[in-house]
């Protein structure tokens, strides 16, 4: 309390600052080193094959959606590197706290493509018990799946890193969310409290320039996201997010920091939404098409394909053959999905508690009941 | 008169509405060039511009809190939730100083605001596209809260609804937007607030229903005719606060047999309160059990929603309870 | 068994809980040092530190949101809500997360957090300090609801909450809070959520409340006794949701009619549930109207609260109507 | 879009970040002035002569709640600059959010004692009809009544504003809150709009060190309260809360540059709660009592009064006398207030809607039998 009336300087915060304000990369959109790549090849495969097959599966779900099979899809086309780069970052114990938006970082986590297309599909393996659409989890790889209204699941990353601390686990959590959800309330008591407690999660904001028509610019006049984290003793930092190479290299940064106790970091990875917002949306009716069109030369897939190519990695053969691969083994699976059958109607009275109560019963009677009657009306179920 | 379907109907309310007073403006996420998901307030920053049709940033507290402080000023906001689903980080605004400034401040201010937006289910919406949420605003004291079935009411309960002193929460039950179109006046017209519509009349059970679930309560109404002579009565109400009690009372002296429909989970429905009303009021009036049929006390499914929300086959089952009596 | 008021009893619960098991922690505004501003934390910090007794920032949508997400970890979060008044910011939260993160993640993950708060009037807090707002959250599938009206059921319920698998709102009634004393056993014991608590038994009318409306349900009781022979059952429901639906129906079975009391305003307050529940499933039981006292449906008023709240002339007037129908 | 994939520099921002971190004062604890005065004698006393009338009624509202005839009260007292300095700053037709602690400032925007004590005894003059405690407002000054939940009225302030602004009204609005009521959702989306639609609001942070029992450093990890304005392009300046003259001066500015369109500010205004958080709270618990003690250093009334006095514009003789003329001009107006009756019953079911609505006018008529049978039944209405 001493210090209650006193100025401070700003000079201790510069580093900060401008970390916030910047734009940290490795390799430029040609695929040209700007930097010293401080990654071996193995990772960096792990990474473009990631993103390849989030790619590939991405144009599945468009089509899928399209032909009823899947009610919406939002597609994270050209956001490859922030999802894919920033889940590469956490081992295996971490938590992840994704929003809907995040196809790259599933399978970073390990998630396979079946699982996603079940989920996808609300079949009967949807391991999500056909709640809700366009979101996807797993306890198995400790993601957490996105609640639907935007930027709601980061203070539950806070308080799962908070806990993990709290048990002396050696664990770090990390939420991803849109540009658009740093509006959002949950923002700001998560990053407050994170702040407050130095609780050891990574809060990664996928700027993508869109949240469906608002340009980020409207979204606030703070001059970065990033340098959102000077309100909450959060450290900012700034990269390209269409840089794989530079969003994990930051978010391991910030993951390490965060597991050896220094706190949390809020990274901003610029990106792109390449395509429409959701499978429902019409962009044409606020976004000028070159607009995407000139966007597409920071396709980040593109650009480690480069890099990888100048580095000597891979060869075009072995870059064609990858996504002929994957190509044909996801198509595979598509088919594999396309086939099971739907959830049981009980699904709808399911995991409401850890017992039903007895209004639940009842309804569950009246369920089956009605499922009866429906036959005797000549009702379909669908 | 044209023929309208319920977003042109609700379009023109607002535009005829901001033509009218300059003091009503519109605010909400995505309502400027992209004219809202559903394009409700489609073309509206053309002819009134950006100060008054108010693209927001992404959040719903915020929406609702700058709106009251607009109202309280002077303004008239119409405020759009994108999805009437997303309406609770604005919760504490609504409860605290939406339908309390008026009392909070010994009536020397007031804060007027229409709060719209989609809600209820039938789209494959999911858990966060499809709530049926009125209940929680019908227990506010304070605020009004209306849901049309139709583009004629939309449009007339529209138009009172930015008229009015109060704040309105105003509900758009989306699986009708284009759903249903009928001839709606072009000439200025409102509908009050607080009558409900006898959709159809009938002397042998009362269905009390609103939204979307007027047209299912219809359907089985036909199936009960023809398959067992029983004619019932189908009350839209409209306006789900200060709900149209007369009109129940009035239709229960003729059929004694009453039967609610609604979206909405069961518990703590308005269906509640519209039983409640009656064992206390009207409890001699009736010849049977009040029965509901609502939504079912859990989240909103992705999966099964047509087995989740009142059917055909549940509003059936519960004719037939109440009738078989 | 030593004599204690419910404050203490609170402490003790948690007290016990936390040594029980490490993963119970407590966090919310002031309830370190400060022990919350009615000493229900007292002392914990002392005996448990900083790290499982968390003062926070100035946010009810923090305190719920970060209490969830420790759940989900795998702790056992009790939030303290100062006043329960204050947990609107929390309603996203609690409508999104907690009370559907089970279903959302189809089974895999949950958030069994208890959050607690002094609620209801009677101290003269004005608007903000006296609501009684359990209906918000009955009405919302996921939750439990629970509300005691004395020590030992209070020590007995939050420890039964604590343990339960399923998030709770744990209600206070804060005017409660020192004014009964009671014995309350040192050993360990749970009060099971879900059932009611006969706390006086009567054959002419069934009176259910809660939390502090249970007293003055008494008092009435001892006036109708002595002005007209009338025996009123009174039954504290205790836990709000799910409410003990067959000790109510047991009890109209004897009486065949009922009084409903809650201090929360009249329309879609839990009343209204329980009275149409008993127009679904139990009219031929009723001898009479049901009849309900409540808080008026306005913001609760810091001037003559207890004409706002129900009071002895109210309930009295409830069983002369019900009595004499 | 173009600029999407760039870096900032920080220089842009370093002014503001500069006097968001720094403490603008003119006179020191001393009353010494140590930086250029702008203000003459009237402004002067007129700050002086608010802060003696606030403190003295502040001591009658303890009193008065000590006998029960004030159901609570919040003591403004040590805060008296940061109030005072601010509202003077407004314009008549300008509007005011305050919250529960801002005693000064209703009286810097014309409410008279009167007024106030009508209010916090709720009596039949009370304007706020017997709704709620601890808040005052008015109509006729446009001080629109508190939300008890703190902080909820600071987008409001930002929607009058921009209502203002969209009417082409020269007005502003000023929401006046506490340290702790940063954290609440309501900042951040107040904060948020002000930047993005440069609303002629001024926020005026009252950090008085402590949010109950949380000191401010457990409210925040961010560097300073002023510093939060960069995460919403709303330029901060942190001032000495005790110094009335760097409140008004810079609170001036603000509402100046706010009129002259040129946006919002945030102000933190660094003070001291001398007292309890309320006449309901013990701060022995939390707080220690060395710490208040040493804090009395930096009163505002008294460092206002040696500079007045140093300056030569009043004489300890008058400063004496201002201090004995209010305290008996307060005591008549005490006396007068306390005699009035209570408010009628009805107001219980008064001002829910325009009109009652029809449950409203059944639940009238049960209050107006209620009244008859608590009568019947010997029981008070109190
Ligand atoms: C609370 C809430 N309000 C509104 C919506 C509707 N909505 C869905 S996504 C979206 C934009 C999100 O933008 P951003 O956070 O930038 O994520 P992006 O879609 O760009 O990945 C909106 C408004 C929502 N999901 N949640
Ligand atoms: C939303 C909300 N939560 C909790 C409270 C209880 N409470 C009243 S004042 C207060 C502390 C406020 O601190 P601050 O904003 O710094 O203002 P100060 O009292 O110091 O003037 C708290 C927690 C409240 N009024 N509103
Ligand atoms: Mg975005
Ligand atoms: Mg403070």
């Amino acid at each position: 309390m001493a210090h209650h009336f006193t100025a401070y300087e700003v000079e201790e915060l510069l580093p900060e600052l401008k970390a916030s304000l910047g734009l940290r990369r490795f390799i430029d959109e040609e695929g040209n080193e700007v930097q010293k790549v401080p990654l071996g090849p193995e990772p960096l495969m792990r990474m473009y094959i990631t993103m390849v097959r989030a790619r590939i599966l991405d144009e599945w779900l468009l089509r899928l959606q399209r032909v009823g099979k899947v009610a919406l899809h939002a597609p994270n086309v050209g956001q490859e590197a922030a999802a894919a780069g920033s889940a590469m970052a956490l081992r295996e114990e971490d938590w992840l706290f994704p929003s809907y938006r995040e196809l790259a970082a599933y399978i970073a986590r390990g998630m396979n493509e079946e699982e996603i297309l079940d989920r996808a599909m609300a079949n009967i393996d949807d391991p999500l018990r056909g709640s809700e659409f366009v979101v996807y989890g797993h306890r198995k790889y400790n993601i957490v799946p996105a609640p639907v209204p935007v930027g709601s699941q980061v203070p539950l990353a806070v308080g799962a890193a908070m806990a993990a601390k709290i048990l002396g686990h050696s664990v770090v959590t990390m939420a991803i969310f849109g540009d658009g959800a740093t509006s959002r309330a949950d923002f700001h008591a998560g990053l407050n409290f994170a702040g407050v407690f130095r609780a050891p999660v990574v809060f990664v904001i996928q700027n993508n320039a869109w949240a469906i028509s608002m340009p980020s610019r409207r979204q606030t006049a703070a001059k970065t996201f990033a340098l959102k984290g000077v309100a909450y003793g959060v450290p900012g930092v700034r990269v390209d997010g269409n840089d794989v190479i530079a969003v994990y290299t930051t978010a391991s940064e910030a993951v390490e920091r965060a597991r050896a106790g220094e706190g949390p970091t809020l990274l901003e990875a610029v990106t792109y939404r390449l395509g429409p917002h959701t499978t429902a949306d019409d962009p044409d009716r606020y976004r000028p098409r070159e607009e995407a069109k000139a966007m597409e030369k920071f396709d980040p897939i593109r650009r480690l394909g480069k890099y990888l190519k100048a580095r000597g990695i891979i060869s075009e053969k072995e870059e064609r053959e990858i996504w002929s691969e994957w190509g044909e083994r996801i198509e595979r699976i598509v088919k594999r999905c396309y086939e099971k059958p739907p959830l049981p109607p009980s699904v709808v009275l399911e995991n409401v508690y850890s017992e039903p109560t007895w209004n639940l019963e009842e309804q569950m009677r009246e369920l089956e009941e009605s499922l009866e009657v429906m036959k005797e009306l000549g009702i379909g179920v669908e | 008169m044209p023929v309208t379907n319920m977003v042109q109907a609700l379009n023109s309310a607002l535009r005829e509405e901001m033509r009218r007073d300059k003091r009503v403006v519109v605010l909400g996420e995505d309502v400027g060039k992209r004219g809202g998901v559903f394009l409700v307030t489609e073309g509206l920053i053309d002819e009134f511009g950006p100060e008054r049709v108010i693209d927001t940033p992404l959040t719903e507290a915020g929406i609702v809190g700058v709106a009251i402080g607009m109202a309280l000023y002077g303004l008239k906001p119409v405020a759009e939730i994108q999805f009437i689903d997303f309406i609770y980080e604005a919760f504490d605004q609504i409860a605290t100083n939406l339908s309390k400034i008026r009392r909070r401040s010994g009536g020397m201010f007031s804060a007027p605001v229409v709060i719209r937006g989609p809600c209820c289910g039938g789209v494959k919406g999911g858990m966060f596209h499809s709530q049926s949420n009125e209940a929680y605003f019908v227990h506010t004291a304070g605020l009004k809260v209306v849901m049309p079935s139709r583009p004629y009411d939309a449009k007339g309960l529209l138009k009172a609804s930015i008229r009015g002193e109060d704040p309105v929460i105003f509900l758009e039950p989306k699986v009708l937007y284009r759903a249903i179109k009928e001839e709606v006046p072009e000439e200025d017209y409102v509908v009050p607030i607080g009558e409900a519509r006898v959709v159809q009349e009938g002397s042998d059970v009362t269905i009390v229903t609103w939204g979307a679930m007027v047209y299912k309560a219809l359907e089985v109404s036909k199936i009960a005719r023809s398959r067992h002579g029983w004619e019932a009565e189908v009350i839209d109400l409209r306006t789900l606060f200060p709900f149209d009690k007369d009109a129940i009372i009035r239709s229960l002296e003729k059929t004694g047999r009453l039967v609610i429909v609604h979206e909405a989970p069961k518990t703590l429905g308005l269906g509640a309160e519209i039983a409640a009303y009656v064992a206390e009021n009207a409890i001699e009036l009736l010849k049977a059990p009040v029965a509901r049929v609502t939504g079912f006390d859990a989240p909103f499914p992705l999966a099964h929603e047509k087995l989740y929300m009142p059917n055909e086959a549940r509003i059936y089952m519960a004719l037939s309870r109440v009738m078989s009596y």
